[in-house]
């Protein structure tokens, strides 16, 4: 394993860091964290049309471009620290990779080609009212329907646009344990409305079903196991989000030393001040720490390791830590205007924050990371 | 140490503590104002009116001169005025005069002005708001720009505010403005009284990260102020700045430390609730907060121990401000992070938990560490002031004082 | 409840500074700490011939000056702060104090003026090989002799001057649950031996106990009940030694901003440096803290407040770790000289750090807090 | 980023990596040099016979062109021998000349000085020491003051040293000195090498904070060196501090990561032993070092693979010193505190846990933020050099680099 990036992964970087400083700026965040929509729906077409991005991770056999976890970290990285508002997040990293992962060829060639094409959005629902994000904590369940298929009940809380997403994976409970199932946007007896998130840049949602009709998916059809795909597509989330971590923490780090260069009191750049060089030192430990645990949970993601799990846990307990440790930080070094709603400081604090709850919080990850281990 | 309860020398021979808690108690509640109005012009005068209540039964101004209205309590009465008046759960003063300007202006006011300005002030006739803040000058105030230009018997004011609370709501503005040279920091600062209401003069809120505005911006445009309205001597306002009655810090640390001791039992609950004290990260992590919410009560306590006794506060009354915006601070992320997913709904949210106070806490608790001071600078101060360390040679000198 | 001294307690405090400034110099703590004895036997009884600290806190009836906690956080303090090796906390902190609060007129009237007298050294033995000091835990054992009397066995652990305490008070259980008892330094069936402690200036001991002959103390005398004063002596040593730890504590503040004055680097005393600023401030907050907790436990212990649990469990938690902190930031701010075997400052970390341990460690006062005030 | 194993462009295409771990580790098991000897002067010439056994069968010096008897391997070979190399538990270099003073060598050295005095430090035979800090001169190395004075062709040397690891054993003393006027600071000082056994030198053991003494004081008076014992110029000795040869941070980095996963395995065996681990606190704190070990070696594999890719380490490698002392000194702290009262027996008692190891490195590891630059230095450091924060107006310029 090396942890470094071959050169077409570099310009996949670079071209990307090029397209979202030209189309997302702080000014379009800003308006489509305000919209109806919650994203921009043109950006996401000329994501899918001239960068072929959600299709990125995906098998090229479903219009995907043949890449993996590797590639899906750079992109999330490069929309982390730009902060886009967007249902990559949801379709991508959750909804499709769970579908790559899930060994069911039907439901690959169903939704896989729509997602790559960026004509169907996406996400994957677990979490419940309890706020666990355990699958053995899913209440919610599914049977089998009187004229063959599934029908799932329960309540989905905190899914990623899941109040607009074209398809919903639902984690749902049967006799034998948690199972996902597809439930499209226009089924039967199923509620959909949108939470008030602290991170106005990502959108959550809460889904009521009842009997709603769904397709099982999974490598074994329909039967009745509790698939270990599930616990991969969670762990490949984790992830990606510690990727989109990683993206945010540096922009922060950016910012501050920016800023610290030119705001000036007491006749001296603040940045001249030891507290502030040494805010933007530790700042700088922890994105490194950061990176260093997210390449390496990406290539074992990448290289399909039995690893993945613990690098994941691991991933997940530091980088929420780091992110939110470099947005508290970046608001500090700021003062009074990063207290300001006008300046972005804030933005990535609520995304920070709210990420980190995200399939569990730094301390879940760090318990999962001791049994896994052996401690 | 005496373990036996305070019996202050400055009590009234005719009246107990006991009773006069009491006294003060039964006159809270039976003219509590009831429910606060959703209209924010009814609110208004839904509190200038209880402020009017308060002082026309002598109840404002505990410890203000009587001779302006103000009770003039010993120091042990403040204190359970203050903490009766918490309990209550009643308004609070209007703006930012009582604390900060009345102060100043019964130190370095004229007889004129103290007459002028003061009973209106405790009675919520006139609201105050404080004008020091600038964009440029933030930790560092003496760098601030905006400049008075003397016309005859009156200044020419002209410049911005930043971090104004209460502006938009008051009628005088009380600021500090530069009359010296633009290098002349804290030797070309006087200390102004500006009339809200005066042609120039305009109000801007100022929306926060939590999404409210709490704050206002102030534009001053060629705004003309009597010489009257300055408070000491022209390029001699720095010395003014952050004058206090004597006692009032020890008893606003008294006040924090009710109040967080309300908020942390209010967590504390909560987790109870949520079954969150089976964990023992958790109750680790509660008991840590109770260990502090109490050194805090400890620390007042003990400033005013000492006030009592030596007649100024000892040290632990400089750090008791790092100490409670770290608190609070940690507080708040930590009740976040208890809540788990529920912990970043919005406040708007049905499913948030207690209509999102704590995710709202902790981002409102960012300013803990910046504002009147940031925690560096505050450091600092502690440092050099305290405990006699050596200025950083590349600084001007005379910091801003705490 | 006011927490400030009176006049006599200030000229207290004032009068035993000017003492072991004079008489236990940092050339003499070294010079005692090395030696067999540990202590100044002369020293010990000028303090009590001259300045009568022994019995600072005992009842005059036995010779003491009838003090009480406050008293003694003054004295400890002082100790604390000289870093003083001496019996005294053993023996007037440990078993002074619980001699005092047993209730047991018998057992104050054979060796409180023995105390207070400082012909006497004293301790309690509380922890055993398990390391731990709550009282439940204790495992030796005493049991009614055949000619009335009691006789005690089990091996006890980290004894402060365990191996050379003139008088033991030995927790030991018997069927109700455990009681005190009191074994004489020339009692059959005792073997003691000197730890290898970090500390150099506060000596531990190993007992081990075979049919030892004691005496039991107690309010009930010879009845089988779990004294309640017990729990009491443990707290009030708690709050005993958190005084001695916020001395401990100011003597490294003291230090570390003598020496930020006048070590020069980069051309400029050192403390003019905001890394170091900061450092000194953030000590002085945790000091002042530690000072609040502590003087507040004490009047809570002077008044026989039912508060007193849950104010030694706070004062437990908060000056361990506040006296451990200013001391490892001492030895930071000093940098090389502060890492040499010739300067205090490594001497205040092993007390400090030793300190921690006594009576069960911080996270033990905290989860014992949340018990006791219903978290 | 490839998940395949590196291939590196430099291997000997007749052995591959494998075979190359396979037999070096053969050599190395086969020639242990068995138990340590307890007697000091013993111990000294075991561990010379052991180096020379390395060095005459061609496994010394794996970064060493192989003109000066060193194995001139890849990069990827140099951290596979620097893997096998720890698991072998072997005896390491003696003195500190292989990592500083012979890079610094083979950049600036003549000829001549390369030819005498390289191999034999490589083979043990010659033992060298650092003499760079100075009671005065810590964190501000350039501020040092032993003195030597041109005396025809030699120099007289004067002064003190201090913190000199190995300095006891050494042959040789790599040093700088002062030939510029004593407010010169980088611009006057000198690279001098001095026989330790010179007339003048006094080593002295300092003893530490452990007990033990890790360090010796060094004093020159009037020593004499010949000037051909001076590396670089005259005056020009600042450029030549902390030269290294390229690669070997990056295996340094691999090595400390490698010993910490040994320690943290140690130490959660140890907690299972204690049943410590059914403690959440514990089992918390557990996996938070295991995060933290973890980082490390993955920073360790970021700076190899990019040096190989690119040619030079990332920002990751100049943040990773702070990242592993940070660690090792909550890694001790915590460990004390985990074995309670035991955790604070000395190393010498019966009853201490393994000896004493966990409180001896809460005590040995006050050193980590202190030496080699404290902890504030390289902060200082990392946000000048690598974000580029402005310098501290009121520092002289050229602060020591890292």
């Amino acid at each position: 394993m090396t942890l470094t990036f071959t050169e077409e992964q570099e310009e996949l970087r670079a071209s990307l860091r090029r397209f979202l400083t030209d189309k997302s700026p702080s000014e379009a965040v800003r308006r489509w964290m305000e919209a109806e929509e919650g994203h921009d729906p043109a950006l996401w077409r000329q994501m899918a049309e001239q960068l072929g991005l959600q299709g990125i991770a995906l098998p090229e056999e479903y219009g995907g471009a043949g890449g993996g976890p590797v590639e899906l970290g750079i992109v999330l990285e490069e929309m982390g620290r730009a902060l886009l508002p967007s249902p990559f997040f949801a379709t991508v990293a959750l909804a499709g990779q769970a579908l790559a992962a899930s060994g069911d060829d039907a439901a690959k060639s169903r939704w896989l080609p729509g997602i790559a094409a960026g004509s169907l959005t996406a996400t994957v629902a677990i979490a419940e009212e309890s706020g666990s994000w355990r699958l053995e904590d899913v209440a919610a369940t599914a049977t089998t329907a009187p004229g063959g298929g599934w029908t799932v009940s329960g309540t989905k809380m905190f899914v990623i646009d899941g109040h607009t997403a074209g398809l919903l994976l639902v984690v749902a409970r049967t006799g034998a344990g948690p199972g996902l199932f597809a439930v499209e946007s226009d089924a039967a007896g199923m509620t959909r409305t949108r939470l008030d998130a602290l991170d106005p840049t990502r959108r959550l949602g809460r889904i009521d079903l009842d009997g709603t009709p769904a397709v099982r998916v999974g490598p074994d059809g329909g039967a009745d196991a509790a698939p270990a795909f599930l616990r991969e597509a969670l762990d490949l989330a984790v992830v990606a989000l510690a990727a989109e971590q990683v993206g945010g923490a540096q922009a922060c780090l950016d910012t501050a030393v920016e800023y610290a260069k030119i705001r000036v009191q007491f006749d001296r750049p603040i940045g001249s001040f030891q507290a502030i060089k040494h805010k933007c030192a530790d700042m700088l430990l922890a994105v490194e720490a950061a990176r260093s645990a997210t390449y390496h949970a990406a290539s074992v993601a990448a290289e399909g390791s039995a690893e993945l799990p613990v690098a994941a846990a691991l991933a997940g307990a530091y980088c929420s830590e780091a992110c939110t440790h470099a947005a508290k930080e970046n608001i500090q070094i700021h003062g009074g205007i990063g207290y300001t709603w006008e300046h972005d400081a804030h933005l990535y604090l609520k995304r920070a924050k709210s990420s980190e709850q995200l399939f569990g919080a730094p301390a879940a990850h760090r318990a999962r990371l001791a049994d896994l281990v052996g401690i | 140490m005496t373990s036996t309860t305070v019996r202050n020398r400055h009590d009234d021979a005719l009246e107990t503590d006991d009773e006069f808690r009491a006294r003060l108690r039964t006159f809270l509640t039976g003219n509590h104002p009831g429910r606060r109005p959703k209209d924010p012009s009814e609110r208004l005068a839904w509190r200038k009116a209880w402020l009017a209540t308060l002082f026309d039964a002598g109840y404002a101004g505990p410890s203000w001169p009587r001779e302006y209205g103000g009770m003039e309590l010993s120091f042990a009465r403040q204190v359970i005025y203050q903490e009766e008046y918490a309990k209550a759960r009643v308004p609070g003063p209007l703006g930012t005069g009582l604390g900060i300007a009345a102060p100043t202006l019964i130190k370095y006011g004229t007889t004129e002005q103290k007459e002028r300005f003061l009973r209106p002030m405790l009675r919520g006739d006139t609201v105050w708001a404080q004008g020091y803040s600038e964009p440029e000058a933030g930790s560092d105030l003496p760098a601030l720009r905006t400049t008075a230009r003397r016309e005859g018997d009156e200044y020419v004011v002209n410049g911005q505010k930043v971090w104004n609370s209460a502006a938009d709501l008051a009628d005088i503005i009380f600021t500090l403005v530069r009359t010296g040279t633009r290098e002349s920091r804290q030797q070309g600062i006087t200390y102004l009284l500006i009339d809200a209401h005066a042609p120039g003069v305009t109000v801007r809120p100022l929306r926060d990260l939590t999404g409210d505005a709490h704050f206002c911006e102030i534009f001053f445009n060629d705004v003309r102020v009597p010489v009257s309205h300055r408070i000491g001597e022209e390029n001699g306002g720095w010395p003014l700045v952050r004058t206090s009655l004597g006692h009032e810090r020890a008893a606003g640390t008294m006040n924090q430390a009710a109040m967080y001791r309300r908020v942390l039992d209010e967590l504390i609950e909560l987790a109870h609730e949520r079954r969150a004290t089976a964990d023992p990260l958790v109750r680790d992590r509660l008991a840590d907060f109770e260990v502090r919410v109490r050194i805090m009560r400890y620390t007042g306590m003990r400033t005013i121990s000492d006030i009592m006794a030596k007649g100024e506060p000892g040290p632990a009354s400089s750090t008791s401000r790092l100490f409670t915006v770290t608190f609070e601070q940690d507080l708040h992320e930590f009740a976040v992070e208890m809540l788990g997913s529920h912990g970043v709904l919005g406040r708007h949210d049905p499913h948030a938990v207690q209509r999102g106070r704590w995710v709202w806490g902790f981002l409102r608790t960012r300013a803990s560490t910046i504002g009147a001071g940031t925690a560096e600078i505050q450091r600092n101060t502690i440092a050099e002031q305290l405990l006699g360390l050596p200025r950083d040679p590349a600084m001007p000198p005379m910091v801003r004082s705490q």
